[in-house]
């Protein structure tokens, strides 16, 4: 069993018995095999020296109990971890910053505490997943949607803290931006409540997210000055129907038009998210002696394949919710300005789906497009342990698009090997005024070699990135500290004041040390 | 400040000189002034409805209800205008218009807008 | 001259030397008569010693300058007390909440440094005005709308770190809720960029609010963390057109299921603030008709007997406006789709086609017409509410004092604070514009808010009286779990200790943050309820 | 652990013979948090990651859904629920408790040969 680092023996067996007082034995969990659990399955770094383990873990019933498992932990300077479900794969899973840490694993606060469907929102506890919510409000026949990521076992607090996002309409894909007040046990074990919750008795907590004075929700977010064991919600009412239209349009320079089109849209409340692809992705092998073109293939090429193949340059997935008759008016309407924009372009109409839906339509519908949660982003990844992310947030504009694409397929080529890039990628969507051009890199848990290689690339992508003025927004805790380092505006002066901060609400260091590259005052110079 | 002080000063001040600014005030400058910094309260052209009632600009609209017709609601109509009492009214604010600041309406601004309040006064005599 | 506390006249004499280094001796004001120009002209205190005023005040030009003036304020511990436009009236306006600080007057900055019509953004300095962000764009003809509160002469910066609000569709109302990337002067003096704006080089500052980390930016807004001097906002962009259409329910319970279908299509975001009434109970703020009068006459009628009313009245209970924003088909199909919903929900609804127009309208009609903040033209036409008017003729007030109770969006959470408000003003002798009619204000999306709006003067005796009505309104509600969102630094304090959750506990938290972020206390001590260590025990 | 040992412990596990009692109300629990835990990648109906991965791997040999199989035995389910398998991550005890994880192998192996009978493994 790892010790804390900065732990006595003596000490962690005394909190160890301190913790089974507030949690009660099967909370607290030490065996070596029950601490494996722990690891993060998508590790970067896993089974070498500097992969992050977890000393132990606790799992506390109640925000009294996180409380008083806190105070122990502020006695003995032990560090620790919260994790709401643990299950953010690609961005670290239930596994801490700082090994030797002590996770909190608030799986077990699952209490689904109010759903209204009249003023259309949610108050949930850590362990609550999208599952859970979903089917909470569906065994009641709530008449309201949850907005929810690709892993339906997520938690919707959880993933709202670390900026996660979804695929309906652009104010509920960003959950914590739709987030609304919130509980948080504080480093010293204070409770602290947000926004309205702060008045006794508050009868819209869940309703007005600002309170009286500075909102100070966010720096729970990325951040370790609490752990947050209530968030509340602002749901969308169900709506009548939905419907998509593919959207195609003929020629490469056609994406700066698209892109400015759809976001006029998707910025009026007109439609939900985006879904951008190239249906020349297919066709690389067709196009390798072009692709292969010193600076990339000549758009009037690509043009001219695209034309003898009667396929499209880009299309675009267009969702459209509402009444029928409006997502008639709707479509109508996008047809009529995109074919005036862009000469040459077609439409392809999906069914319209009125809700409730039958079970064939549920079987065949994008399910995270309509608020039901599920794994489905879990298939078609054969061949590999794992997956890291990388994240970068760009301009939403064809022609940061298209550099996007220049620049990181150069990263690729100096670095040999399989390009995850090519003149055809497009961007994720979730952000309301932002792209992410996200990549997948490989993980293995047998070939040290593949997390090497993978570790050496996002080092690299990161710093490439930065030069261009692209941050990441979310990153496993292994590249923290790199995707920190970008944000250096003025000596990094955020990044001081993010450290201010911690060392006077967390004067100890006992919280999530290294998160989002915040480290306590005395590891400070450990980081990466 | 009693209400019959600030009336007081606003007769003191209203009689005092008003040649304080150092290049002469432009009556054209002042209408600049005038559209940025007064027509949305005290215009001529009302809205067909008000947000939260009233019918008219509310500046306007407090003239007509205090002067019932007596001089005009509308303040560029008005020739009984004295430069102390413009530069009063813009630097104390009266009932709800309120103060206005130098970052705002500097000094010499001021001047142009009392040029031009005053402008009928001036050649009417 | 107020000196600011604890600084010797000599001090303050030397800073304000350093000071008119800094910024030009002309941008700094310290005669009685320029710091006057800072009182607050709606104070609930005017001319009394608790009359909050200024020691001096201070305007500089550019962000550099800012940081100058705080590193002096620092040197001699003076407290600083940053405005933007300074017209949150009835909240402040340009005065400090520490009497004898020195106001840091952002007017000068105010330079629009983007509006991107293709991303739908703009980036701004504090001393910008709706006003000028709008002539920028109608004079470009750029295809955004704003979101305007109905102070025209506000800054975006500014309304939105005092939580303000707007007229169009939900995400835009919020206008703390739709910035995006900040850039902040701190109490040391050090700039710092947030959101993807720490990213030096960032090409999407104003495209993505979050960066990596946690968000600072909710501490600048309502509080005294730091002197914010560019903002990024979110635009809409330009709807085709603009339809209203009104409906009314025939009974006094249909209340609730019309906010449940309202809010239904406020919350999938397709209209902007609706716009409840009701024929029968008079307008806002309006004293009820006779026969209601007489109705409640002997006490708050019941459910049923007010159902009697409303039968014999023989009028509908209650109205809601909706606007509709996009291109022309899709708002006549949203209002086609309206009238069916509503009339499934609410039997007897029935309903009223009100304007529909072009957008962008043409310059030569913005005069005439109504409701501009609606189409995000800022105008001051809400300060004919409490202008000189009919019923004010001979004793118009000097100002007023603003309470907003934050009450659930649900008919009976209405009828209570009606009731509540009622009750609290008849308490005070005072007569009371509520009935059982009254209606609520949309602002933020998901809450009501039940309005109080206190008159305040420049006559002590009476500001008393409003003081006295103000705090017993702020007890009442505190006491069934109904905040307010803004207030003036008269009662900032007081509102501060209804969010007192767990001992106050929140705002321990955010004292421990203040200390460690302006260890000197310089800035804006006690905004927001928020002290010093140095001073936490002078809090009202 | 590589890949190779973690593939002979596997094995060494699907060939010990273990006494596991048998009793409805353990199926039903097992049912159900096998619907809770597992169906979401692993369940019968379309889009099921883990059904999809199994089809391919097994190319028709063996049923591509979990709950259709007769050849699972208490060790492997144990095994992989508290190891993972390729992008399948394993799984904590505040998830799948003990006994819930005895459940849900009581569920799954209800229609395997019993220790002793020889394992109908489809070839």
């Amino acid at each position: 069993m790892a010790i804390p680092p900065g732990v006595s023996n003596r000490d962690w067996q005394t909190a160890l018995q301190q913790f089974v007082q507030a949690v009660g034995e099967s909370g607290v969990f030490t065996s070596d095999e029950d601490i494996g659990l722990y690891r993060d399955a998508y590790s970067p770094l896993w089974e070498e020296p500097e992969e992050r383990l977890a000393s132990a873990a606790i799992a506390p019933t109640t925000t009294e109990q996180v409380s008083e498992v806190v105070r122990v932990a502020n006695r003995f300077r032990i560090p620790i971890f919260p994790i709401a479900t643990g299950r953010n794969l690609g961005y670290g899973g239930s596994a801490p910053n700082l090994s030797g840490s002590v996770v909190v694993d608030l799986k077990r606060m699952n209490r689904v505490i109010e759903v209204d469907d009249r003023r259309h929102f949610a108050i949930v506890e850590p362990g609550v997943s999208y599952f859970d919510l979903y089917r909470h409000i569906q065994d009641r026949g709530l008449k309201v949607w949850i907005d929810c990521p690709d892993p339906g076992w997520g938690s919707p607090l959880g993933n709202a803290l670390d900026h996660g996002v979804g695929y309906t309409f652009g104010a509920y894909r960003d959950h914590f931006h739709s987030h609304c007040g919130l509980e948080a046990v504080l480093p010293n074990g204070d409770v602290i409540r947000t926004g309205m919750g702060a008045l006794p008795g508050a009868k819209t907590w869940a309703e007005y997210r600002y309170g009286f004075g500075p909102t100070v929700d966010g720096l729970f977010a990325q951040g370790n000055v609490g752990i947050v064991t209530k968030m509340g919600f602002h749901l969308l009412p169900a709506p009548e129907a939905y419907q998509t239209s593919v959207v195609t349009v003929p020629r490469r320079n056609d994406i700066v038009p698209l892109i400015g089109l759809v976001n006029e849209l998707e910025h009026a409340g007109l439609i939900g998210q985006p879904g951008y692809g190239s249906p020349l992705a297919a066709r690389r092998a067709d196009l390798e002696e072009l692709l292969k073109r010193p600076g990339g293939p000549p758009a009037e090429d690509l043009d001219r394949f695209a034309q003898e193949q009667k396929l499209g340059s880009w299309t675009c997935r267009l969702q459209f919710y509402g009444a029928p008759a409006v997502i008639a008016a709707h479509i109508a309407y996008a047809k009529d300005r995109f074919t005036r924009d862009i000469p040459g372009a077609t439409f392809e109409d999906g069914e319209l789906l009125r809700f409730p839906l039958t079970q064939e339509q549920l079987d065949s519908v994008r399910k995270v497009a309509v608020g039901i949660p599920n794994l489905a982003a879990f298939g078609g990844r054969r061949g590999s342990d794992g997956h890291l992310w990388f994240a970068p947030v760009i301009p939403k504009t064809g022609e940061a698009v298209l550099e996007a694409q220049r620049v990181f397929m150069d990263v690729f080529a100096r670095r040999g090997g399989p390009a995850l890039i090519s003149p055809f990628s497009m961007p994720a969507t979730w952000m309301y005024r932002a792209f992410v051009f996200l990549m997948g890199f490989p993980i293995s848990r047998s070939d040290v070699t593949v997390n090497q290689r993978t570790r050496e690339t996002m080092r690299e992508i990161i710093k490439v990135a930065a030069e261009h003025g692209w941050g990441e927004y979310r990153a496993a805790p292994a590249f923290q500290d790199d995707v920190m380092a970008a944000y250096s505006y003025n000596n990094s002066a955020l990044l001081r004041l993010h450290e201010t901060i911690k060392d006077a609400i967390d004067p100890n260091g006992i919280m999530a040390a290294g998160r989002s590259g915040i480290w306590p005052r005395h590891l400070r110079g450990r980081r990466a | 400040m009693r209400r019959a002080m600030l009336f007081l000063l606003l007769c003191v001040t209203g009689a005092a000189p008003s040649a304080v600014a150092q290049t002469a005030p432009s009556d054209k400058n002042g209408k600049a002034v005038f559209d940025k910094w007064c027509a949305p309260c005290h215009g001529a052209v009302a809205p067909a409805r008000g947000m939260f009632g009233g019918g008219a600009l509310p500046g306007t609209a407090a003239l007509a209800v205090k002067y019932k017709g007596r001089v005009p609601a509308v303040l560029e109509e008005r020739s009984n205008l004295a430069p102390g009492f413009i530069r009063t009214v813009v630097r104390n604010g009266v009932f709800g218009m309120p103060i206005t600041r130098k970052t705002e309406i500097s000094d010499a601004e001021l001047e142009d807008l009392v040029a031009y309040l005053t402008r009928k006064s001036a050649r009417g005599g | 001259m107020v000196l600011p506390p604890n600084v010797s006249e000599a001090d303050f004499s030397a800073a304000l030397g350093e000071f008119r280094s800094a910024v030009g001796a002309d941008w700094v004001f310290s005669s009685d008569a320029d710091v006057a120009l800072y009182r607050d002209s709606y104070s609930i205190y005017w001319g009394e010693p608790e009359e909050r005023v200024a020691s001096a005040a201070v305007a500089p030009a550019t962000v550099e300058e800012v940081q100058q003036v705080v590193r002096i304020a620092n040197k001699y511990r003076i407290p600083l007390y940053p405005i933007s436009t300074g017209r949150n009236l009835t909240y402040g306006g340009s005065a400090p909440t520490l009497r004898g600080s020195l106001v840091v007057d952002l007017k000068r900055m105010n330079r629009i440094l983007a509006v991107d019509e293709k991303r739908h953004f703009a980036l701004v300095e504090p001393g910008v005005s709706y006003f000028d962000l709008y002539n920028h764009i109608r004079e470009r003809n750029l295809e955004v709308m704003l979101d305007v509160p109905d102070p025209g002469w506000g800054s975006p910066v500014g309304n939105s770190l005092d939580h303000g609000v707007g007229y169009t569709t939900a995400p835009f109302r919020d206008h703390f809720g739709s910035h995006c990337g900040m850039e902040v002067v701190t109490a040391e003096g050090e700039i710092i960029r947030t959101g993807t704006g720490a990213v030096p080089n960032s090409d999407n500052w104003q495209d993505f609010h979050y960066g990596a980390g946690p968000t600072i930016d909710g501490l600048f807004a309502q509080s005294n963390f730091g002197i914010v001097t560019k903002m990024g906002f979110w635009l809409m962009p330009m709807p085709e057109a603009y339809l209203t259409g009104t409906v009314t329910v025939p009974r006094y319970q249909d209340f609730d299921p019309l906010i449940h279908e309202v809010s239904y299509w406020e919350d999938l975001g397709l209209i902007g603030m609706p716009d409840y009434g009701s024929p029968i109970g008079g307008g806002f703020f309006a004293p009820p008709p006779a026969a209601l009068a007489a109705l409640m006459a002997s006490g708050w009628p019941s459910i049923d007997a007010l159902e009697r009313f409303v039968g014999v009245e023989a009028r509908p209970a209650w109205s809601v406006r909706l606007h509709f924003y996009g291109p022309e088909e899709t708002v006549r199909a949203n209002w086609q789709a309206a009238k069916r919903r509503f009339s499934g929900a609410i039997p007897g609804a029935a309903f009223q086609d009100g304007e529909f127009l072009r957008l962008p309208i043409p310059p030569e009609q913005e005069p005439t017409l109504p409701d501009k903040p609606r189409l995000g033209i800022p105008s001051l036409e809400v300060f004919a509410m409490v202008a000189r008017n009919p019923s004010t003729a001979n004793d118009p007030a000097d100002g007023h004092a603003d309470f907003f109770a934050m009450i659930p969006r649900k008919a009976s959470a209405v009828w209570e604070a009606a009731r509540v408000m009622f009750e609290t003003y008849r308490e005070m002798d005072t007569p009371a514009p509520y009935n059982p009619f009254s209606t609520p204000i949309n602002y933020y999306s998901r809450c009501f808010i039940m309005a109080a709006v206190v008159p305040t003067w420049r006559d002590p005796a009476r500001n008393s009286r409003s003081r006295e009505l103000f705090a017993r309104i702020m007890d009442r509600c505190a006491e069934r779990g109904w905040g307010c969102y803004r207030t003036a630094p008269a009662f900032q304090d007081q509102l501060a200790r209804t969010y007192s959750f767990n001992n106050n506990a929140l705002l321990r938290f955010r004292e421990k943050l203040k200390d460690s972020i302006d260890p000197n206390g310089i800035l804006s001590p006690g905004r927001y309820g928020i002290w010093p260590a140095s001073m936490r025990n002078t809090r009202a | 652990m590589n890949r190779v040992f973690r593939v002979v412990i596997a094995c060494v596990m699907l060939s010990a013979s273990a006494a596991y009692a048998q009793s409805d109300a353990t199926r039903q629990k097992g049912n159900e948090v096998f619907q809770y835990w597992c169906a979401t990648c692993h369940g019968r109906g379309a889009g099921m990651p883990g059904t999809i991965a199994l089809t391919a791997k097994y190319k028709g040999a063996l049923p591509g859904a979990l709950e259709d199989r007769t050849d699972l035995t208490p060790q492997a389910v144990r095994f992989v629920v508290r190891n993972g398998a390729a992008i399948m991550p394993f799984f904590r005890k505040t998830e799948v408790s003990d006994a819930d994880l005895d459940a849900i192998t009581e569920y799954l192996v209800r229609r395997s040969p019993q220790p002793g009978e020889r394992a109908n493994t489809g070839r």
